[in-house]
């Protein structure tokens, strides 16, 4: 049985807390592995969720993945995991095996999509995802469908016109949107302050009169808690909300980059002292609600989880190239 | 630059250019309904705040990036009756095009007024471009792209302010609001009431001004130049306004606006209030501003006369400035 | 004369433009601190300022509609798209704006620019990270495309399209950058767009290429050589323009012509080049014209026996031009 | 069994790495997934994870060396119990592809399959009938045509039977050889019916060249009948193309080049003694043209019907008198060479007409041409444009004649140059200006200027 409590106001579900918890492990594992295997030699591309799990998880389990959509980018792990691909499907992907569900082997790891798991398939060049996300918000809202959408991006992006164009659309028209905005601090290398010249993200919001939530990335229910909110206001028909999550990432920005040249080591080493699954998993432990015990258990079988989709992947079948000419158009699936 | 005074010399040049682009226009019309120009872009209405804004600046200095409607602001700018007629009719001469874009896609490098594409926004950029330049090269100069509130909404116009406030580029982003783009009003165009909002997501100031008084365009446009020059960043104006006409001699606004929306608009027409007042306050008295008319009149005549009667382009120019000659 | 890859011929080159006219400014996605993502503008930003090069926010319209405006303000920019994959955002900038402008306006303004951008796969990219544009802008008026397939080139079309007064589109492939080495002199010489270069002569079949496939195709003409078929290797260097005269004096000259590319076959430049060579050479051919090129797919897939599958090698180039000869 | 480690592939674009330190030593133990050693490329820096469990049984490649991609780096033995005890068929997987699982080679991903699924990026050449005979190129068509030749009776060597371009060509010039001996024993036999050389001559020949028809020759008795060789008949077929079609204008000018006689007769023995090659007048001629071409390009072009073809390079044809006839060799790019650089072009390309070693390339693409004239002793020529080029320029002998300089009378070298020019391209005014501007090159050269 689950134990309810009341907790800044939030009635909280302490299995569902725990639920969290678990997804971020399991996130930071499965990347952590990914890393292995790349300087391994056996895998050509790493991209990364490792910092921003709390964010993730806090929004992905404030949303119902039976009648929501998602966007996500590259770096959104967690939130894949928590919408319901499993970390077999993720290592398939990520070693481009025939049965990648995200593009049977076509595109680089990290590009998430899944239709029955209502994840959109997502591309490289940035952005883009937004506009899409208002596009299934908008037939959410013309059909009457019972869900919202989600995009997500990393700051970076929000340079980029279509942010820009989608947010506005979304105002004009109150389409059922929420936009997270994964906030680290860098693109690649650009520091926030050559990215933008104002503080927060949020405030952008302001420019298309919706609002413009900021909140601590490694604090998932603070997350959560803002998310809820906005996915309430976006099914009460009011129109979008942009919510800015602070994180931090805590490796390059993928397997091809050195972040030495560009962030030092103690900015590195401050930020990993804000690590989510280390504050969560201490707050856990003052609220009496995780032990040793509990944490060995838990580590023992995201090992084992790991470790089998590693090992299944691996043994997977590649694509056979002769597919290679298959679905450049429509062919109805056998 | 120091502060300009409004001195009546000053004020009257502002009422000139006003006059003389609302005459232009009319003629402009004319030509189109005899079927001799084939397509009319208007400033009627705009004036104001394209003169205004016009004069605030080191003009023929600072670059302007104008949009296709900004027919007060680049004659105020030093395009000359007879280029704009040029261009109208495309003759060979046509400084802004060779005849090549439709009118009203202005260019002059003599004046430094930026050639201009039909694709909107695109112009917003090229200001900051351009202010980018005079940063590195320290040349004192400003730019100033304006657009309508219905380019607001392209991405581009995120992407100039975003990039413009992050190098704090000399630069003014000059919005000439005029509630329409084409048929589509601006509350369908974006979720707020004032395209300046917008400034506050790039960190910048936005100023909100009547665009139907040329005063207070000046002296905000003057203020955002200071800033600018003092490398302070950009700034983002939005002049309210209305046009008077439709969106081109292709157009029927009777389709989206009521006249009843348009005569309310057409008490508050920039170029008869600023001549009231220029009467009232004793800056002109009725025999100069009859001369002053004719004069207008006089230069009209004389552009149409003179782009009617100016050759064609040569159709074997048609393979020429593809590249560098 | 020192030996350099191809990456640090253009690095170079970059460096030694900087130092040599001040109006030159490079900007893009990383180029300053991080020294772009492949390294290319490692350096620069230490020797030249951050007013020089700059870090620009991560928005591919603004860095070439920027640079537009920039370049008509007294400036000579160098943008840099990260991924040639990316620069879409920017073909509004790039198509309506930068190829127009000089026509436009009869001449008065001119858009000197070179845009850079690294394209090309068979590096695990995937489908944004490993594509060949080229031909979308080949088709285009008032731009024009050139792409190096050797060290020593990259680096005199770099100069030259620094000096060119219109925009220049200049594509590095990626699998180029650090696997193509060769010498390079220090001191600054041009290569005229526009002009192709014969990098072998030979009789039987001419290969007609460019870029990273030149280095495929001089493999293959090894390989055929020691079986006695003599083949001719043109480089285009340019895109746009072609050099029409080089490519019908190879073609008269063997009369069995083999086009390839890694673009995708279908409005490539392969089609153009054919085309050319059926207007004006016809009765000197002794082959139909052969084009190797990408297969018909959007983009190059990720996992490796489906890139494979997708990239043109040499192997892929020899049996090609095996056949022809042997036709 | 011990398992090979390769160099991986840290990052697209990175084709090697060097190792920057081994975590591991020989004889140490390292667990699968544990960092085994540091390598760094110019893109990043990383540790690279053990892909086995074991013993390190031999480190291959020793710290600070740099080595590509897939080079093996070092052995790790025992590979640890999980690697072995799989089920049947996860150990089959395993086995198959040892360590290289994400980059198998193009062997191992099947050839066959791949030129499958690359086919339709292809134009499919060999997709042709059963036989190709009877079937000829544009190319072999027009060799055949131009030879009389049938293609129906050589033999093919191309795909399927095919008579490829090569095959005519070798034709050619066994004809060539054919013609050659007729005509010997035509010579030998002078009693033979006269009109027996030209009745053989193919019927086709009259339709095809209309050009070559004339006014008849007389035969008497004694006379001998000479077919005509093919290179004969094409230098007939172009001389009467380019002088009935292009409307032929003349001018001239005279030249003092007494400085270039002075500066050739000082450097000469020691040039020879360089170069190899001696120096004579032509090459000087030639970049006075070149020149001259540069500055007046209305005369680098090309008569095409409807338009001009300006011409992008400079190559200049050299008229050259070989045994078998006369041929115009081109220099490419002439405008790229020094004087010495046109004077080895000049003589290789001489040499080669001589011995018959010009290839097809040598004796396309000319631009403009140059005819040395004098050498055979003439002072005016009227030559033949070698169209579709719109002019062509002579170089006179050479003589000392009295002329006047300052008002008085000098012995000096003095030399015409002439040209023949399209009148439908160029005008006199231009033609003139260049003549003018050749004729001022060489007179600007002096003993003491520089031929390199």
């Amino acid at each position: 049985m689950a134990q309810r409590e009341l907790l800044s106001g939030l009635p909280v579900d302490w299995q569902k807390l725990k639920t969290m918890y678990y997804y971020m492990v399991l996130s930071r594992k499965l990347d952590e592995r990914m890393w292995i295997l790349n300087r391994q030699g056996k895998a050509s591309f790493v991209i990364s969720c490792q910092g921003q799990e709390g964010a993730q998880v806090g929004v992905a389990l404030a949303m119902d993945p039976s009648v929501d959509w998602i966007t996500p980018y590259y770096r959104d792990l967690a939130v894949v995991l928590v919408f319901g691909m499993t970390p077999r499907e993720v290592m398939l992907g990520f070693l481009a095996k025939r049965d990648d569900p995200s593009s049977g082997g076509r595109q680089m790891p990290a590009h998430y999509g899944h239709r029955a798991k209502h994840i959109m398939t997502g591309s490289s060049p940035v952005t883009t995802q937004v506009a899409h996300a208002a596009g299934l918000a908008l037939t959410m809202k013309l059909r009457g469908l019972p869900g919202i959408a989600a995009s997500f991006l990393g700051e970076g992006s929000t340079s980029q016109g279509e942010f820009h164009e989608s947010l506005n659309f979304a105002a004009v028209h109150k389409l059922p949107l929420i936009v997270v905005v994964e906030n680290n601090g860098y693109a690649i290398s650009v520091p926030q302050i050559h990215q933008m010249a104002v503080v927060n993200v949020a405030d952008k919001a302001s420019g298309y009169g919706i609002p413009g939530v900021v909140v601590q990335g490694s604090d998932p229910l603070a997350v959560y808690e803002a998310t809820m909110a906005a996915r309430e206001r976006a099914l009460r028909g009011e129109g979008p909300t942009l919510i800015e999550a602070k994180t931090y990432r805590y490796t390059p920005h993928s397997s091809d980059d050195d972040d030495k040249t560009y962030r030092s080591r103690g900015e590195l080493m401050r930020e990993k002292a804000d690590d989510p699954i280390v504050v969560f998993r201490n707050w856990l432990m003052t609220q009496k609600q995780w032990d040793d015990q509990q944490e060995n258990t838990l580590l023992k079988k995201v090992r084992e989880v790991v470790d089998d989709a590693t090992d299944y992947a691996e043994q997977a079948p590649y694509p056979d190239p002769s597919t290679l000419m298959d679905h450049v158009y429509y062919s109805p699936r056998a | 630059m120091a502060k300009v005074k409004l001195t009546p010399e000053l004020l009257k040049e502002i009422y000139y250019y006003m006059a003389l682009s609302r005459a232009l226009d009319d003629r402009m019309w004319i030509l189109n309904r005899q079927g001799r120009a084939p397509v009319v872009y208007s400033a009627n209405g705009h004036e104001a705040t394209q003169v205004g804004a016009a004069m605030a600046l080191n003009r023929g200095e600072d670059w302007i990036v104008p949009y296709y409607r900004d027919l007060a602001m680049v004659i105020a700018y030093g395009e000359t009756p007879r280029e704009v007629m040029l261009h109208l009719l495309g003759r060979a001469d046509d400084p802004n095009s060779g005849g090549r874009q439709m009118p009203a896609h202005w260019g002059l490098k003599r004046r430094h007024i930026m050639t201009t594409g039909s694709v909107v926004a695109t112009q917003d950029v090229h200001a900051a471009g351009l202010a980018l330049a005079s940063k590195v090269l320290k040349d004192g100069r400003v730019s100033l792209a304006s657009f309508g509130e219905g380019s607001t909404s392209q991405g581009e116009f995120h992407e100039a302010l975003n990039f413009a406030s992050v190098h704090k580029l000399p630069v003014i982003f000059l919005n000439e609001n005029n509630g329409y783009a084409i048929s589509v009003p601006a509350r369908k165009q974006m979720a707020i009431m004032d395209v300046a909002a917008r400034a506050q997501g790039y960190g910048i100031p936005g100023v909100i001004v009547d665009g139907n008084d040329p005063i207070k365009v000046y002296e905000v446009t003057q203020e955002a130049a200071e800033r600018a020059r003092r490398g302070e960043g950009p700034t983002l104006i939005e002049a309210k306004t209305y046009r008077f006409v439709p969106h081109s001699s292709d157009d029927d606004d009777r389709a989206y606006r009521s006249r009843e929306e348009v005569a309310e608009w057409k008490k508050r027409d920039p170029v008869i209030t600023f001549e009231k007042r220029l009467i009232d306050e004793k800056v002109m008295t009725q025999d100069e501003l009859k001369a002053m008319q004719q004069r207008i009149k006089d230069e009209v005549n004389d552009a149409t006369d003179f782009a009617e009667k100016a050759p064609l382009p040569d159709p074997s120019t048609l393979g020429r400035y593809v590249y560098a000659e | 004369m020192a030996v350099m890859s191809y990456l640090e011929a253009i690095r170079e080159t970059l460096r030694q433009e900087l130092r040599r006219d001040s109006r030159i400014i490079i900007y893009g996605e990383d180029v300053g601190v991080r020294g772009g993502v492949f390294r290319v503008t490692e350096g620069l930003q230490k020797e030249f300022g951050e007013d020089r090069v700059i870090d620009s926010p991560l928005a591919e319209a603004a860095i070439v509609g920027t640079a537009i405006g920039a370049a008509i303000n007294g400036l000579r920019p160098i943008p840099e798209i990260q991924f040639a994959d990316f620069i879409f955002p920017a073909i509004n900038q790039i198509v309506e704006e930068a190829a127009r402008i000089r026509y436009r306006s009869n001449g008065e303004f001119g858009v000197p620019l070179v845009i850079r951008a690294p394209f090309g796969g068979g590096v695990h990219g995937a489908l944004y990270h490993s594509q060949s544009v080229e031909a979308f802008f080949a088709h285009v008026p008032g731009l024009k495309v050139v792409i190096p397939g050797t060290p020593y080139d990259a680096k005199g079309l770099l100069a030259s399209a620094v000096e060119d007064e219109d925009p220049v589109l200049y594509f590095e492939h990626k699998a180029a950058y650090r696997s193509l080495k060769g010498e390079v002199p220090e001191e600054r010489y041009l290569i005229p767009i526009g002009k192709a270069d014969l990098k072998r002569s030979g009789k039987d079949v001419s290969i007609i290429t460019y870029g990273l496939m030149v280095s495929y195709a001089l493999k293959a003409a090894e390989t055929l050589e020691k079986e006695g078929i003599s083949v001719e290797i043109l480089d285009l260097r340019s895109i746009r323009p072609l050099d029409v005269e080089m490519i019908l004096d190879t073609a008269r000259k063997t009369g069995k012509v083999l086009v390839v590319h890694e673009d995708n076959l279908t409005g490539g430049v392969g089609g153009e080049i054919s085309a050319l060579i059926a207007e004006h050479a016809l009765f000197d051919l002794d082959a139909p014209i052969r084009r190797l090129a990408g297969p018909d797919v959007p983009a190059m897939p990720y996992s490796p026996p489906l890139e494979h599958a997708f990239m043109i090698t040499s192997d892929k180039i020899t049996e090609a031009a095996r056949d022809l000869a042997k036709f | 069994m011990a398992e090979v480690v390769l160099m991986p592939q840290l990052g697209e674009s990175v084709t090697e790495g060097t190792i920057g330190q081994w975590l591991k030593k020989v004889g140490d133990e390292v667990e699968k997934y544990e960092s085994l050693l540091e390598v760094m490329t110019d893109k990043v820096n990383a540790e690279v994870p053990a892909p086995v469990g074991g013993i390190v049984s031999k480190i291959l490649v020793e710290e600070g060396q740099t080595v590509e991609v897939g080079t093996p780096i070092c052995e790790i033995a025992g590979a640890e119990e999980e690697v072995e005890s799989g089920t049947s068929s996860l150990q089959e997987g395993s086995q198959a592809r040892p360590s290289s699982e994400s980059k198998p080679s193009p062997a191992a991903t099947g050839t066959e399959q791949v030129q499958q699924a690359t086919r339709g990026g292809e134009s499919e050449t060999s997709e042709q009938g059963d036989s190709l005979r009877g079937r000829y190129s544009p190319a072999v068509r027009r060799l055949a045509s131009e030879n009389h030749i049938n293609p129906d009776t050589i033999t093919g060597t191309g795909a399927k039977g095919r008579v490829t371009r090569q095959d005519i060509l070798k034709a050619v010039s066994e004809h060539r050889q054919g013609a050659s001996e007729e005509t010997r024993s035509v010579s030998a036999e002078p009693q033979a019916q006269p009109t027996k050389p030209s009745a053989s001559a193919p019927s086709v020949s009259a339709a095809e060249m209309p050009v070559l028809q004339g006014a008849p020759a007389v035969i008497d008795p004694e006379d001998e009948i000479v077919p005509l060789a093919s290179v004969r008949k094409v230098i007939a077929e172009r001389m009467v193309r380019s002088k009935t079609t292009v409307p032929h204008a003349w001018l001239m000018m005279e030249v003092d080049v007494s400085g270039l006689v002075a500066l050739r007769d000082r450097v000469k023995d020691e040039f020879k003694a360089k170069e190899g090659v001696s120096l004579t007048y032509v090459p000087f001629m030639l970049r006075a043209v070149v020149q001259a071409l540069k500055a007046v390009p209305e005369m680098n072009v090309q008569w095409n019907g409807d338009s001009i073809v300006m011409k992008k390079r400079i190559n200049i044809g050299m008229a050259s008198a070989t045994d078998r006839g006369l041929v115009v060799p081109v220099i490419k790019n002439a405008d790229e060479k020094s004087i010495v650089g046109l004077a080895k072009a000049s003589q290789d390309l001489v040499r080669r007409a001589r011995t018959g070693r010009l290839t097809m390339d040598d004796l396309t693409g000319g631009t403009f041409t140059v005819d040395n004239t004098g050498a055979i002793g003439t002072v005016l020529t009227y030559p033949i444009i070698n169209a579709p080029e719109v002019g062509i320029i002579t170089m006179e002998s050479i003589v000392k004649r009295p002329v006047v300089v300052q008002d008085m009378v000098a012995i000096r070298s003095m030399m015409n140059i002439c040209i023949s020019f399209d009148h439908r391209a160029v005008d006199g005014a231009e033609a003139g200006k260049f003549v003018r501007l050749v004729k001022e090159n060489l007179e600007a050269i002096g003993p003491s200027t520089s031929i390199y």
